[in-house]
């Protein structure tokens, strides 16, 4: 299980703060590809955080990974 | 503590006064207050929401970066979160120097990227509703899924 | 009172908060505190005189410069005198704007313009003596009997 | 009678904190010129201040005016 965190526009959305996935391994990019067809969220101006650390489309997140979905930041 | 996310009032003295030392004759203080009006709009009050753990991360990974541009600078920054009002302080970054030069230059890098990459949002409330800031208004479209790194100042 | 001449500690967040308004998001504040070692030699403490009625009339004039240049900004100034020991604040500038930039640059203007145009001396005390700054390590020569005009930052 | 106030190091090098002269109306530089000669003080790099602004070389001074030497500064 994968779990991903939601903030801002997109915990709105989502109306939830956390999702618990059902996977083992995945990529970012596909992994973001199921949370759109999930939620029918926008994803392409969403960052995403893997263990709090940016992560790219191509990286593996595995079971116990932390996910955070990470919309433009407007902090300062 | 140098790099910390609070739900409580900043104090800038105590934000300050982390940076200061013998080796230093320069604090620059960036001081990001509520402000009530944005392109004519009156902002009632703000919402800071934040990613805490990895926010703080990613405000200890702003101070190395200062670092290695301005190696004899010291930064502390404090950001906080929840509801605040007109005027209240939302962050606090305090750098210091030998030569001052560099505190304001290295200060500036700081506001700049926190901007960029601290995973912080706000929420405006006006008279006639409210929307999360880089929701719709300024949307920004990442093609790597990463921030950019920023460009030297 | 936005500028002052004072012998008492100078408290930031009090000159901070002269500046803080509803239409202004940005403080960016100076604040210059006693440095141990400059070139090499220790600093045992050092010594603040004024010509105080001038020195606040010319830190007036470097506000109304700053109008001028930045007609948004808001700017207070506290510069203490009497003797002071390491890391003690010599000086706070405090500069408001509604954008960032502007308070940076608004306020390295007025460090830069105290230390051309006020009345203010400082008096070195090492371990072997001690000396007015200004006198023989940095001499300058007035021409025309006034500062120079800063050029534009 | 005109008042002089001293700063710094020329207030040490006079030895007074204070000079009053004998004079009525002069110009910046002849009062810069008699207390150079009063006082073997270098006045090169001294500015004058009139009434708490800066004055040039050819200003008056009257009976009653404050004047200040002023030199190099170095607050900040």
């Amino acid at each position: 299980m994968i779990n991903v965190q939601c903030f801002a526009h997109i915990r709105e959305q989502i109306g939830k703060d956390q999702l618990i996935l059902d996977e083992t391994k995945i990529t970012v990019k596909d992994l973001m590809d199921k949370l759109s067809a999930l939620y029918s969220i926008q994803t392409e101006s969403i960052m995403v955080a893997v263990n709090e650390e940016y992560a790219e489309p191509g990286d593996i997140v595995n079971e116990g990974d932390t996910v955070a979905l990470i919309p433009p930041v407007s902090g300062g | 503590m140098m790099f910390v996310i609070t739900s409580e009032p900043i104090l800038i003295e105590e934000v300050t006064n982390k940076v200061v030392r013998p080796e230093a004759g320069a604090v620059v203080n960036f001081i990001g207050t509520v402000r009530e009006f944005t392109k004519g709009k009156r902002t009632l009050s703000l919402q800071y929401e934040a990613y805490p753990a990895m926010a703080e991360k990613q405000l200890e990974k702003i101070g190395a970066e200062i670092k290695e541009k301005w190696p004899e600078a010291v930064t502390a920054i404090t950001h906080r979160t929840g509801k605040l009002a007109i005027s209240d302080i939302a962050v606090v970054i305090a750098v210091s120097t030998p030569h001052r030069k560099d505190a304001y230059l290295a200060n500036e890098y700081a506001i700049e990227r926190i901007k960029q990459i601290v995973p912080i949002w706000k929420k405006e409330h006006w008279e006639d509703g409210e929307e999360w800031i880089g929701d719709q208004l300024e949307k920004t479209v990442y093609p790597t899924g990463k921030p950019e790194e920023m460009n030297s100042l």
